[in-house]
């Protein structure tokens, strides 16, 4: 009699659990379709580190204090610059981040004590090259157009 | 048969595909080393064997071939190499104490026995097929005659058949928690 | 006539089957090389039954029912043989016919 | 030239056979070996060979800062990562005695207990596959999703948060992702019920787990075992009841245990904790008060000579950092004490004589997380 | 009499094979994406997308991608053994279903007597191919599995013969085409719902489908290829096409045990309201069945190993015993009286 009664509740589990996934079927999928839908990144994403712009003078807000790389518990930053002629601080020359070790810890931004770097949103950074062994932060600052 | 022009030929093909696997799968099945091939050539006698059957107007028994020796004794002979035996039998295992003479004493018995039995079928005068026969031979029939003519040895075999299971039954499980 | 309307040719086939597995079961070292050899030579006589069966009984049943309880005999001594096998290795760690010797003793 | 009798009565070596199960094996989730000697599928000795994934998790905080090993802690057990960097956190913030402002601890509370919930659902979901059920991992990991959006949102980060630091977090919590905690509580209950109905009420998942990898109360002592091992084998030890830490003393939840010790009953531990972090969110999203979230910290740290300890109760039981400081600007010693490698380290007594599937369903009831175990 | 009037029934046969062949080779490259997108929205995702539309193309470049891997034979495997098992599997499957009745007139050249016999002969070839490529291998966890699919297999054929004797009984014929008329045009004609001469026949269909997931090795009974115990089992050690005709062996049994469950239960290519009886039904109803098929696979853990084996021999069997018996009985009650 036991042995009855376990297989009808095991039977109905069952029937149970095909009529819950029956019940999934038919609802829309929820997955992003990657590489052609994309979902915007949150405001605060951890991408790699880029250098910020003065708003007003349109250059670099680094002072090359090499506070961030000695934040940086990988040893992925390398900070170089030069006193120009007639600014009280430096300004930065060279500024090469590794980012084949970064692990977007964000040691080197709340390090900075001048908000001179920020977190890109960038996330597309996979490569069969070596490209991101040497991410040379100055020339992608040039690079970039100012924003008006 | 549907007799279209070269249907003879084509049933003889087949036919004779079935005499080579019979053949072959015989040769396989004694001559290799390794126990697994020799179940394999079985298996393919049998399939060779089934299609004789057929050519033998019994279709019902040619399935039954495959299903019962392919099916099941082969796959029992498979599983129980599994169990007893899991490696290759090593080189050593296989060096006879005369490998020559052993050989030739086996061979010589069989061509005897092949010879002598070849021999009587071929000189037996065969008579033609009876006139009438006393039923169709189908399916039907067969179960007709297990439950009538036959129900004693059909009796008998379903006992044979149930010792079978518990002497097996009784032997293997001797020992089983013994490792 | 062709070729597979003749008996000779099945009762040459059957004969052939048995001299193998004759010569299987003379040659065969282990248990289960001489339990396929005797399969063989059950093969022969389920051919040799049918064969009489087609071209000369007139009871077309009678063959098949034979080769029927062939089969069922050939399964229940596959079964009973496997598990003497077994047995066997579980005793003497080998299915070589030789190490049974020790039967003897 | 007979051959000698003993060279064919075969060895024991003919009984018993080696099954690798791993470092590469769909059951391991990870790169971890057991090394399994087997007659027929019934295990006779599960000799697990951790190592692979070994990453010097303690060493490295022998020569980097304080504040350079907090991404570190979120590394050893990914899929807790918070608890860890709580611990790690802790023990900081115990040897300097600092304040944590009140709403930095609220904070920690909701973001840990979101993250067990995460983990627990994860180790749900890995764990039906072992059992060869692959639907329930994704609809786990759709839950999973929602709280990870949450996190990211807070963190910008989405499983190696690396959010909590001494004496606070880095980041405030907004409205949104209060409302969005509460939304996910709503959300989660149901969801509960349809994973109950769909797979805990089970007939097949029932048979396979009940009865399956008894460990006794006894057994878990021996080895250290704790988390929902532990709970599975009617302990009730909790260290967020036993040896209170933060503020989980201020909330009202319970500890699911059950006195089976079986597989499933290590099963319906972890089910029933997803039930209490909901509460514990509940309560703390209803009760998060205004103010800082950062405390008073000195600028450049170094530790008291001492030891130091912390423990908190991870998704998969008690994690314990201890931290020895010679007083310089690094630790001397960092020293982690993970669950997984307890909870692991009784699979060998555990498993003996089980069969092959079962002692899958058992490893994967002990939800091991391979860096966890090497770290 | 044209000249090419006696060759008929010879292309007729031809025609038949060479479209038995392409119908399983579609339908086992087709039931893969049944099953990856079928998987895909019981999982509330959309499955394969990416190769033609709806990703209809994907079997396409599944065979490419496994064609072009190399056949990798193992140090230590039987060579001939391990090549020879997966076109072990499909070939028998090729011979079941060309005895199946798709419609009154689309059915095997020669009006098979014992189709039924003949399904389950070469049926039972496919646990001998399983073995024999899990042994070849010459790998621990494809030995387990061979060994497995034994036992599984020899515990499920029990029920599912006693199964088929009862619908023989009910029938009294073996040939398949006698079994679908005998049904009537309308479904409680179906042997499905012939209560009147076996109360139990729906547990019997139920019983049927069951052994039909184990026969064929289907998940929650997916012994033989247990990904997270055996890595894939008897399959481990096949790469390129050698695994893929194993993949496509698999779905071609599926689509034979449908089929005969099909033919036997559901009327086969009967309507089941007395409308345009016809292939197209034939189809609908083993569809569904594939659906279902897929749909428990995607609903329910695996089973372990004694549970498959207790669920055989102490509820199947027994069950499927009393359905036979009580068929005999309730055949013979009018001698009663």
């Amino acid at each position: 009699m036991k042995a009855v009664r376990e297989v009808l509740s095991g039977t109905k589990s069952l029937l149970v659990g095909m009529r819950l996934t029956l019940r999934e079927f038919f609802k829309p999928t929820i997955t992003v379709q990657y590489p052609h839908q994309t979902l915007p990144m949150p405001e605060r994403f951890r991408g790699h580190i880029e250098l910020r712009r003065d708003p007003e003078t349109g250059k670099a807000l680094c002072t090359a204090c090499k506070l961030c790389e000695r934040a940086c518990p990988s040893d992925c930053i390398l900070v170089d610059g030069v006193k120009l002629e007639g600014e009280k601080k430096k300004s930065v020359t060279d500024y090469h981040l590794n980012f084949t070790q970064c692990s977007l810890c964000g040691a080197c931004i709340e390090a900075c004590p001048s908000d001179a770097i920020q977190f890109t949103k960038r996330y597309n950074l996979a490569s069969q090259t070596n490209d991101y062994r040497n991410m040379d932060l100055v020339q992608r600052f040039k690079d970039q157009p100012e924003k008006k | 048969m549907n007799a279209f022009p070269a249907s003879d030929w084509l049933l003889l093909g087949i036919f004779l595909a079935f005499v080579a696997a019979t053949v072959a799968g015989a040769l396989i099945a004694v001559n290799t080393v390794r126990i697994i091939r020799s179940v394999c050539g079985l298996a393919i006698c049998c399939v060779g064997l089934a299609g004789l059957f057929y050519f033998l107007s019994s279709p019902f028994l040619a399935l039954m071939e495959i299903l019962i020796y392919v099916g099941a004794v082969c796959v029992t002979i498979i599983f129980a190499v599994m169990l007893a035996e899991p490696d290759e039998p090593t080189p050593e295992r296989l060096v006879k104490p005369y490998p020559i003479l052993g050989f030739l004493a086996a061979a010589a018995i069989a061509a005897g026995v092949f010879y002598g039995v070849a021999h009587l079928s071929l000189d037996t005068g065969w008579l033609n097929p009876a006139a009438s026969r006393v039923n169709d031979g189908s399916v039907h029939a067969i179960g007709v005659a297990l439950l009538t003519t036959y129900s004693l040895p059909f009796e008998l075999i379903s006992l044979v058949l149930l010792v079978a299971i518990l002497g097996a039954l009784a032997i293997a499980h001797d020992g089983r928690r013994k490792g | 006539m062709l070729l597979y309307d003749h008996p000779q040719v099945y009762l040459v086939l059957a004969a052939f089957l048995l001299a193998v597995g004759i010569y299987g079961l003379l040659r065969r070292r282990t248990l289960i090389g001489m339990l396929i050899s005797g399969e063989l030579i059950f093969a022969a006589a389920s051919l040799n039954i049918m064969t009489i069966q087609r071209f000369i009984s007139p009871d077309p049943v009678a063959g098949q029912i034979f080769v029927l309880f062939i089969m069922g005999l050939a399964a229940a001594e596959v079964a009973i043989a496997l598990s003497i096998i077994i047995a066997i290795y579980r005793n003497y760690r080998s299915i070589q016919a030789k190490e049974l010797s020790e039967l003897k003793g | 030239m007979i051959a000698p009798k003993e060279s064919t009565a075969g060895t024991p070596s003919n009984e018993t056979f080696t099954l690798n199960l791993g470092p590469q094996h769909p059951a391991t989730h990870g790169v971890l070996r057991v090394k399994l000697t087997m007659d027929g599928e019934y295990i006779t000795r599960a000799e697990p060979v951790p190592g692979y994934i070994h990453r010097m998790h303690e060493k490295m905080g022998e020569n980097r800062t304080w504040a350079q090993y907090l991404p570190n802690t979120s590394r050893v057990d990914y899929l807790s990562a918070m608890t860890y960097t709580h611990a790690y956190v802790g023990a900081v913030e115990r040897a300097l005695k600092l304040e944590v402002p009140l709403r930095a601890e609220f904070i920690r509370v909701i973001t840990s207990e979101l993250n067990r919930i995460s983990s627990h659902l994860v180790g749900w979901g890995a764990f039906v596959m072992d059992l060869g059920g692959f639907t329930p991992i994704l609809y786990a990991f759709d839950d999973r999703e929602k709280i990870l959006d949450l996190l990211e949102a807070v963190t910008g980060s989405r499983l190696t948060y690396c959010y909590y630091r001494f004496g606070g977090v880095v980041a405030d919590v907004d409205t949104a992702f209060l409302e969005g905690c509460k939304a996910f509580v709503k959300h989660m209950r149901p969801r509960l019920d349809f994973y109950r109905a769909l797979v805990t009420d089970n007939i097949i998942l029932r048979k396979r787990l009940e009865g399956i990898g008894m460990v006794s109360a006894e057994m878990c002592r021996r080895y250290g075992a704790c988390g929902p091992v532990l709970r599975g084998s009617d302990v009730a030890y909790d260290v967020r009841k036993n040896e209170p830490y933060s503020i989980y003393n201020q909330f009202d939840f319970d500890i699911p245990h059950y006195p089976q010790g079986d597989s499933m009953a290590r099963y319906n531990v972890r089910m029933d904790e997803i039930e209490q972090s909901l509460r514990i969110i509940d309560q703390a999203v209803a009760k998060i008060p205004e103010g800082p979230i950062m405390g008073k910290v000195p600028r450049v740290l170094k530790l008291p000579v001492g030891d130091f300890c912390y423990a908190t109760e991870a998704a998969r039981g008690r994690l314990l950092v201890r931290v020895s400081s010679d007083g310089k600007d690094t630790p001397y010693r960092v020293r982690l004490r993970t669950p997984c490698f307890c909870n692991l380290s009784l699979f060998e007594e555990a498993s003996k004589g089980m069969l092959l599937p079962d002692a899958i369903a058992f490893m994967g009831s002990l939800d091991l997380v391979i860096p966890d175990i090497d770290r | 009499m044209s000249f090419f009037e006696p060759y008929l029934p010879a292309v007729r046969l031809l025609i038949f094979l060479v479209g038995t062949v392409a119908f399983v080779g579609l339908n086992a490259a087709y039931l893969v994406w049944v099953e990856r997108k079928g998987a895909g929205r019981f999982q509330r995702r959309p499955g394969p997308m990416e190769v033609g539309p709806q990703g209809l193309l994907q079997p396409l470049a599944d065979g490419l991608k496994l064609m072009s891997k190399q056949l990798i034979v193992p140090p230590g495997a039987d060579a001939t053994l391990f090549r020879l098992a997966p076109a072990m599997v499909i070939a028998p499957a090729l011979m079941c279903l060309a005895t199946i009745p798709y419609s009154e007139s689309l059915l095997a050249p020669r009006n098979l007597n014992i189709g039924l016999i003949m399904v389950f002969a070469f049926g039972s070839i496919n646990v001998m191919a399983i073995m024999l490529g899990g042994w070849a291998s010459r790998n621990k966890y494809a030995i387990i599995s061979a060994a497995r699919v034994v036992s599984q297999n020899v515990a499920y054929e029990i029920p599912m013969l006693l199964v088929v004797i009862t619908i023989l009984m009910v029938t009294g014929t073996m040939n398949l085409n006698d079994i679908v008329k005998q049904q009537g045009p309308y479904f409680w004609d179906w042997n499905l719902f012939r209560v009147w001469e076996n109360p139990l026949m729906p547990v019997t269909f139920v019983i049927f489908f069951i052994c039909m997931l184990a026969e064929t090795n289907r998940a929650p009974f997916d012994m033989a290829e247990a990904e997270s115990e055996l890595v894939a089992g008897a399959f481990t050690e096949y790469a390129g096409m050698g695994f893929g005709v194993f993949f496509m062996g698999e779905y071609a049994n599926i689509l034979v045990g449908c089929s005969l469950a099909t033919v036997l239960f559901l009327g086969g290519w009967q309507s089941p309201i007395g409308l345009f009886p016809g292939v197209w039904w034939f189809f609908l109803k083993l569809y569904a069945l594939v659906f279902t098929v897929v749909w428990i696979r995607w609903t329910f853990p695996r089973t372990q190993f004694y549970g498959l084996l207790n669920l055989s021999w102490k509820i199947l069997i027994p069950i499927s015993l009393v359905t036979l018996l009580l068929t005999a009985v309730v055949m013979k009650l009018p001698l009663l009286f």
